[in-house]
């Protein structure tokens, strides 16, 4: 697979000059949403796409790997599937093909986005394309068993948790999609000064995330964590997304009936996954990804996207019914989707999330003032 | 020596130790078998048990990562990676535990160095270097950079079971016409296999559970499993607690494979074996 | 492995931190001879063998054979062998692996291999044993081992050091026939280190006395035994009684010096001049009980088979060790004669 | 060549060489320092200059200044070494009286010693996941407890600092065991019967004749397993509080690197990391240096 | 560590495998006595050491301290002390430590400890040495080290398992005094392995001869000597001489047989008639040069020092050992005679 990518910096042909085999990594779990598509495109178009290998990462490694490739001169990953943080580390390094500028017009899939991916495609610049979106969170899920009246505003949750300590918990945000999302939505809910500036925006956000801390007994270091936690009962109020509430409930680590309640005011902090090409890899192989990508964006394939609503709903383009989906994903999501999110999607604004720089500060003082001050406490 | 077997000597000391030894492994079978249990189970909340017994989360693990490939390379990895770092470091770690020499302090840091330093430091560069003469990618890859803190993991480990054996042996061995290879193969190995086998084992260990090295030079076809544990367990996305269970029962399963395969390859006996044995009472 | 004509060692020495196990050893070794090494404890004889085998690097020195030098030669490319003091037996192999080691390390065919390898078993009269482990033997079976790992090869120079150290009397006479007859048969070259005289001046063709690492003598049996050129060498070689008298006469070789009161005669092994004080070595073996003599006090009397050893006290307090086969008891008065010419006169 | 011998100077330096240890068994480090400098003399040496070329600019010094100068990275050496050192102490120290009991021959050694060196096996994430399971609020320990109304409230076991220490005995234990049983198998018993024959009781002869000789090895034990506890980390993440106290040095490394990509800064606080590890090594072995390390008898 | 009055072996074995080891051992030791265990190497003399000093635990029999039984204490009670045939010296441990080490046990006080090891160290001769280890000594020096840790804590019962192997004559000599006298001056009881008669004979007031596990025969060592119980024995006994010959006059004790076609007198050992065929045993001291006897060839003749040892062949091909002080060459013709009463007749 080593080939000196010698040919990689030229124009970039229709179609491959012969069918590539094209090497995939996925670091955001985004294969579970998008191999059936890529597998239909290699079935149909086997004179594009002859053959392709899949390998999975966790996304941290992934800009060093790259790295190490491009330093040594062979690339040999020539499609990677990333989230914002993946994608963001490789821009700062310079690992991505800049595919938009040229070849935009090869993916007119990119124009029917929903306005919120196409938010989303703006973080993404020029070298990543959107593939799937969702509104994520924050949300609250809660045991209806247990907490019978479940917090509806930011006050009534620090009321909650002060009536019942160590009841209300959250992910440690680094780790955690539902932790994070619901630190950067604290700032729409609290009306903060700045929800783009954690560190001199989010005074209202840390004071409430210090206050709600005193109630914390710990901060699991995952949100499957969280979620067993409130699976077993030995937490009432967790912080979730759509996906991380419909999927495990699908999955069975999370009771059925557990329900969840959004915070008044919120705003959703919408997530996505990009496909990005790192620098390096050939320009035949690039006209095959091209395609591949087209293929991806039409609302036939997007509608796998809906999956079993982990990424709930998942598709980034409009005009995707759920009907239009696997039969498989249509059950699931008959049994455990919830009606009202269509009604929350519609009523909310989105927010993009912070960029890497911020999150990553954000990251840095919510373990050293809120996560890492339980050291004293305990 | 005779057939006659003692039984565990029972001082109040002897009943304390003991006592602490069933104690942490009651407790050390709970934490196992929680896990097995729970790679098994459809859902588990408040109760003692899962609710339901499934084999679900295995197969979804084996098809998702294609296991079998993924184990069938993780095997080869850790043989080659075993076998040759006890190659490359038994000698050194000899020369280390016989000879005084002048840098020999200096020598000694650089085969300490590639332990103390974590993959950070170096995995990167070294990732590079091996893009760069076309190993990385492959298996060669992998197993080269596995031995980066394998093969002085060797020599550290081995350097006293060297010092134990009487130099004179050797010596003997020598006047009767072994050359250093003879000495090795013949003299110095099998007084040395539990040694070996104790090395060995912990190598195979580190190196089926080196994530990192093992992820930078890894290509498609050369993942270990490790990667696709540490996948499972810290990828952005929803995966089911059971499925990490299980790969990681999947991943404790293949390694506790390796190790009665190595106890069987060699001798089981020998891991404790002894030249001289005390007696029998 | 080929033969050589001579061996030469030159000024070899070995130094263990400050102190000289080997200070400046000359020697030279010719093909087919038997040299046995003597000296007392500590005196450098095991440090001489692994310095020839090559197993200790001299400190200052050359080993040369034939034209050859030698001492920079790893032990493996001399092919000498060697018994080791301490045996240094392979504790992994058997005895029967132990002793077709060295064979099968030539690669020999396997045949020859286990027909040599059970000659030697044989001859060190181990056959039951042979597929013991070296830690299920006993000491002298182990030494056993140990000669027959060395000699099944006929190495061109066998080195032994105390190889019969453990062994009752008749096995030590068996196998002291048995190395002298290899050593003939197959006319090897030997250099055997012992602290058995019998063995010594029975097997060996030149015996060299060592003393501080340095060679004090070096000659024939007959020589070392009976003349001794230093009265360490006597003491060494048996001459228990060492006198500390004065010479009263002096003619050339023939001096006469007062023991007891008692003139007696004795032959001068140095420069030694009228009214010297001289130490005089006399074995308890030459010196007679009879009717007249050197006057004394039977004080201890100890059983020895088919002698008794005597301890007499002269009247001037002077202790004499007696060997006898005639029956005394302490407390005894007794008169004795010294062997005439059996007497020697050191310059103290 | 003449039979006379010729004192020339070049045997005499080989005899010099060779006195102070030099001559050819030492080609015999070769392939392991040839392959160490190749694959990780220079990777390594290009991480410690990158450690200079700090991302935000400054001064040569500038990413070592950032994390001294910063009390919540200063302070996970501290924290680390507080989780390393006891875990790694107590894994020597409890193999060896259990590896003591089990030389000699008996009934049920094999299964014995199998048992105790199985768990290493495990892997990180089965003892991670372990103990979550099992020592959370609601694991079966917690559930015994409750039931047998030992305690009223769950007890917290993960999340903190003893979950850390428990995963790293775990891990940890099997390791020094197996290591430590070897090294013991290789010291005669003939000398303990010895002591014995001269009065020494069974603790005598322990302290006075298989812990001196048996010391090299543990030493070497202690090393690899203080190292191995020190660069824990998947486990102070999965089940320490790695915000607060088990928030050890390379949980910082690993923030600089993979979430902040700032690799420079990253290798700064891994060099710190490996100086920490090696002014403790460096103890070590020059305690080690001063012990009695030869034949022990047990093998020939 | 109490004295005790009388020590009792009473039937015990010690299997290794299928093989016996030991088979039965009876003996009792008297307080104060030195005994001597003589054999054949490998019959089991290190091993009754061991079940005695506890090291060994036995397969059958038991161990009685006067009244107590003791076979079930373990070493570290007994109170006895060992020399090791292979030393067994603490590797880690200086010369000094070592033989502090007993004492240190006792937790004596520390001048005490520092004194009696100064002493030991000196009686062995080994105060250069002082500050050694195990490593750096030579073969003899280690021994001597053995020696001085088991003897520095003047145990109630010594046992020794060829303490003297790898010393030289001369040293041999002195240390066996040295250890006479301690076990005289200290009223210690001593059991004493060896190999060398001549160190038995002297030492011992009885002697153990062991073959294949068992006793075969206990007494003074001039019983032992002069009449060894069996022909076994006698071979082991320096009877170089065994001769299978049929008895062809018979008068009670008297016997005649005949050799070389010469009839010798000789005694009966045992329950012999006319006509038998038995071994005749004779040391080849007590046979002479003389100028009549039984007829023979010289064949070999080996220089031992003060004598010679011969090998003659007689007219029907029987080898006969003897010993001279008689210059002879190999190929002389001699008659030989037998000293009288010294030909002993076994039945066979
Ligand atoms: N490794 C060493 N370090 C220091 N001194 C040593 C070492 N090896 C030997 N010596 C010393 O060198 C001297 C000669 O030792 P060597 O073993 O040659 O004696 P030896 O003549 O064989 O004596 P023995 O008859 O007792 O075996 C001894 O005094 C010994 O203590
Ligand atoms: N561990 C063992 N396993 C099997 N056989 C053994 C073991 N130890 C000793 N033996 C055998 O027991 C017999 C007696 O051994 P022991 O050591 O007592 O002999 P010994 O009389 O001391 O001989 P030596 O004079 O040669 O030292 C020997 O034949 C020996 O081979
Ligand atoms: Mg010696
Ligand atoms: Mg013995």
């Amino acid at each position: 697979p080593n080939k000196p990518a010698a040919e990689s910096g030229g124009e970039v042909p229709e179609k491959p000059a012969k069918a590539v085999t094209l090497n995939i990594l996925d670091v955001a779990g985004n294969l579970q949403l998008t191999q059936g598509m890529i597998d239909d495109f290699v079935q149909q178009h086997s004179d594009v796409i002859s053959k392709v290998t899949y390998s999975k990462g966790p996304a941290p490694e992934l800009a060093g790997k790259i790295k190490a490739q491009q330093n040594a001169n062979r690339v040999d990953i020539d499609l990677v599937l990333t989230g914002t943080d993946g994608l963001a580390a490789g821009r700062e390094q310079g690992l991505w093909t800049d595919l938009l500028t040229k070849y935009s017009d090869r993916l007119p899939g990119m124009k029917d986005y929903l306005p919120p991916a196409a938010k989303m495609q703006e973080l993404g610049g020029k070298e990543g394309v959107t593939v799937t979106y969702y509104p994520s969170g924050p949300l609250l899920e809660y045991m209806p068993s247990k907490v019978p009246s479940p917090p509806k505003t930011a006050d009534d949750l620090l009321a909650y948790a002060k009536a019942n300590k160590g009841k209300v918990t959250y992910a440690r945000p680094a780790n955690s999609g539902p932790g994070r999302t619901f630190l950067m939505g604290l700032p729409y809910i609290l009306g903060d000064k700045d929800p783009k500036d954690p560190v001199n925006g989010w005074d209202k956000t840390w004071a409430y995330l210090k206050e709600l801390n005193q109630y914390v007994d710990f901060y699991p270091s995952g949100t499957a964590d969280t979620m067993k936690a409130l699976a077993n009962g030995s937490a009432n109020v967790i912080a979730s997304t759509t996906g991380w509430d419909i999927n495990p409930r699908v999955l069975g680590t999370v009771p059925k009936e557990a329900a969840i309640t959004p915070i008044q005011g919120f705003h959703w902090v919408t997530d996505a996954h990009y496909a990005v090409v790192p620098k390096g890899v050939s320009t035949d192989k690039q006209a095959a990804i091209l395609q591949l990508l087209q293929f991806m964006l039409t609302p036939e394939q997007q509608a796998k996207a809906y999956d079993k609503g982990y990424f709930y709903p998942g598709p980034a383009i409009k005009g995707v019914e759920l009907s239009q989906a696997p039969q498989e994903s249509k059950d699931a999501i008959t049994e455990f989707g919830r009606p009202e999110y269509d009604k929350l999607i519609a009523d909310n604004p989105t927010e993009v999330p912070l960029d890497a720089k911020a999150l990553v500060a954000a990251f840095d003082k919510w373990d050293r003032e809120v996560g890492g001050s339980k050291v004293k406490k305990s | 020596m005779s057939q006659k077997v003692r039984t565990i000597r029972a001082t109040p000391l002897g009943w304390v130790i003991w006592a602490v030894v069933v104690f942490f492994f009651v407790n050390l079978a709970g934490v196992v078998l929680s896990v097995l249990v729970s790679s098994f189970g459809t859902k588990w909340f408040d109760t003692w048990f899962p609710s339901g017994f499934t084999t679900q989360w295995y197969g979804d693990a084996w098809r998702e990562f294609t296991l079998f490939h993924v184990i069938v390379v993780t095997l080869l990895v850790s043989a080659l990676v075993v076998v040759l770092s006890v190659l490359v470091g038994a000698p050194a770690a000899y020369v280390l535990a016989r000879k005084n020499f002048p840098g020999k302090r200096l020598v000694y840091l650089t085969f300490l160095l590639p332990i103390l330093m974590p993959p950070i430091t170096y995995g990167i560069p070294l990732a590079t270097v091996l893009y760069k003469f076309g190993f990385a990618g492959h298996l060669s890859g992998v197993v080269l950079a596995n031995l980066v803190p394998s093969v002085p993991f060797v020599i550290l480990t081995m350097t006293p079971f060297i010092e134990q054996v009487d130099p004179r042996i050797e010596d003997a061995a020598r006047m009767l016409g072994a050359g250093t290879r003879s000495v090795f193969l013949k003299i110095l190995a099998p007084l040395l296999v539990p040694g070996l086998l104790a090395s060995a084992i912990l190598v195979l260990v580190r190196t089926v559970g080196m994530f990192e090295l093992t992820f930078l030079t890894a290509g498609p076809d050369s993942q270990t499993l490790v990667v696709a544990l540490y996948y499972s367990m810290s990828a952005a996305g929803i995966r089911a607690q059971q499925s990490v269970d299980a790969m990681a029962v999947i991943y404790t399963a293949m390694m506790l494979v390796l190790l009665v395969v190595a106890l069987r390859f060699v001798n089981p006996t020998q891991l404790v074996a002894r030249v001289k044995e005390e007696p029998s009472e | 492995m080929s033969g050589f004509d001579q061996l030469r060692l030159d000024g070899v020495s070995r130094r263990f931190g400050t102190a000289d196990a080997l200070a400046g050893l000359d020697l030279t070794i010719e093909r087919g001879e038997f040299i046995a090494l003597l000296g007392p404890s500590g005196c450098g004889k095991s440090t001489a063998l692994n310095c020839l085998a090559g197993l200790l690097p001299l400190t200052a020195g050359a080993i040369w054979q034939d034209d050859q030098r030698i001492d920079t030669l790893p032990p493996e490319k001399r092919g000498f062998g060697m018994v080791f003091q301490n045996y240094a037996l392979f504790p992994h192999l058997t005895v029967r692996d132990n002793i077709a080691f060295g064979l099968r390390m030539r690669h020999l065919p396997k045949d020859d291999v286990r027909r040599r390898t059970t000659e030697a078993i044989e001859m060190v009269q181990l056959t039951e044993h042979a597929s013991k482990l070296p830690g299920q033997l006993s000491g002298g079976q182990q030494q056993r081992v140990a000669i027959a790992r060395a000699t099944v090869l006929e190495p061109s120079l066998v080195l032994m050091d105390e190889p019969l150290s453990n062994l009752d009397a008749k096995l030590r006479l068996e196998m002291r026939t048995e190395i002298r007859r290899l050593h003939q048969s197959l006319g090897l070259t030997t250099v055997y280190v012992t602290h058995d005289q019998e063995e010594a001046l029975s097997m060996a063709d030149r015996l060299v006395v060592m003393r501080q690492g340095k060679v004090q003598q070096l000659g024939t049996p007959e020589e070392v035994h009976t003349k001794p050129s230093t009265w360490h060498v006597a003491d060494f070689m048996g001459y228990r009684n060492l006198l500390p008298l004065k010479i009263s006469q002096l003619n050339g070789d023939q001096v006469t010096v007062d023991l007891g009161g008692t003139p007696v005669r004795g032959s001068a092994q140095g420069a030694v001049g009228l009214g010297d004080d001289v130490i005089a070595a006399v074995r308890p073996e030459d010196i007679k009980l009879s009717d007249e003599g050197v006057k004394g006090l039977v004080e201890v009397v100890e059983y020895q088979g088919r002698e008794r050893a005597v301890e007499v006290v002269l009247d001037d307090e002077v202790r004499l060790h007696v060997r006898t086969e005639q029956r005394v008891d302490a407390g005894e008065q007794v008169a004795l004669t010294v062997t005439p010419g059996r007497l020697l006169v050191y310059p103290s | 060549m003449s039979a006379i011998p010729q004192q020339t100077s070049q045997p005499t330096w080989q005899h010099r060489l060779a006195e102070r240890g030099v001559d050819r068994r030492l080609w015999l480090l070769l392939p392991a320092t040839v392959f160490v400098l190749l694959l990780f003399v220079y990777p390594f040496l290009y991480g410690l200059s990158l450690s200079f070329q700090p991302a935000n600019g400054g001064g040569v010094l500038a990413n070592y200044d950032k994390f001294f100068g910063d009390a919540y990275q200063r302070d996970t050496v501290a924290t680390t070494l507080k989780i390393a050192l006891p875990a790694a102490l107590l894994n020597v120290l409890a193999a060896v009286p259990i590896a003591f009991r089990l030389r000699g021959r008996f009934r049920g050694k094999r299964l014995l010693t199998t048992i105790l060196v199985v768990p290493i096996t495990l892997g990180t994430v089965l003892t991670a996941q372990g103990l979550l399971n099992y020592l959370g609020p609601t694991g079966w320990l917690n559930r015994i407890l409750l039931s047998l109304h030992i305690v009223d409230d769950p007890i917290r076991l993960t999340n903190n600092y003893w979950g850390v220490f428990f995963s790293l005995v775990i891990t940890g234990f099997p390791f020094a065991f197996l290591l430590v049983l070897s090294y013991l198998s290789g010291i005669d018993p003939t000398l303990e019967r010895a002591a014995a024959t001269l009065g020494a009781s069974r603790a005598q002869r322990f302290r006075r004749i298989t812990l001196p000789l048996l010391a090299p090895g543990l030493a070497t034990t202690f090393l690899l397993t203080f190292v191995l506890a020190f660069s824990v980390f998947p486990s102070a993440v999965l089940v320490g509080n790695p915000a607060g106290s088990t928030r050890v040095i390379s949980l910082a490394a690993y923030q600089a690197a993979y979430e902040q990509y700032d690799y420079s800064y990253a290798s700064a606080i891994a060099m710190v990391m490996g100086a920490v590890e090696l002014v403790v090594v460096a103890i070590v072995l020059v305690w080690r240096s001063r012990l009695y390390t030869g034949s022990t008898g047990g093998k020939g």
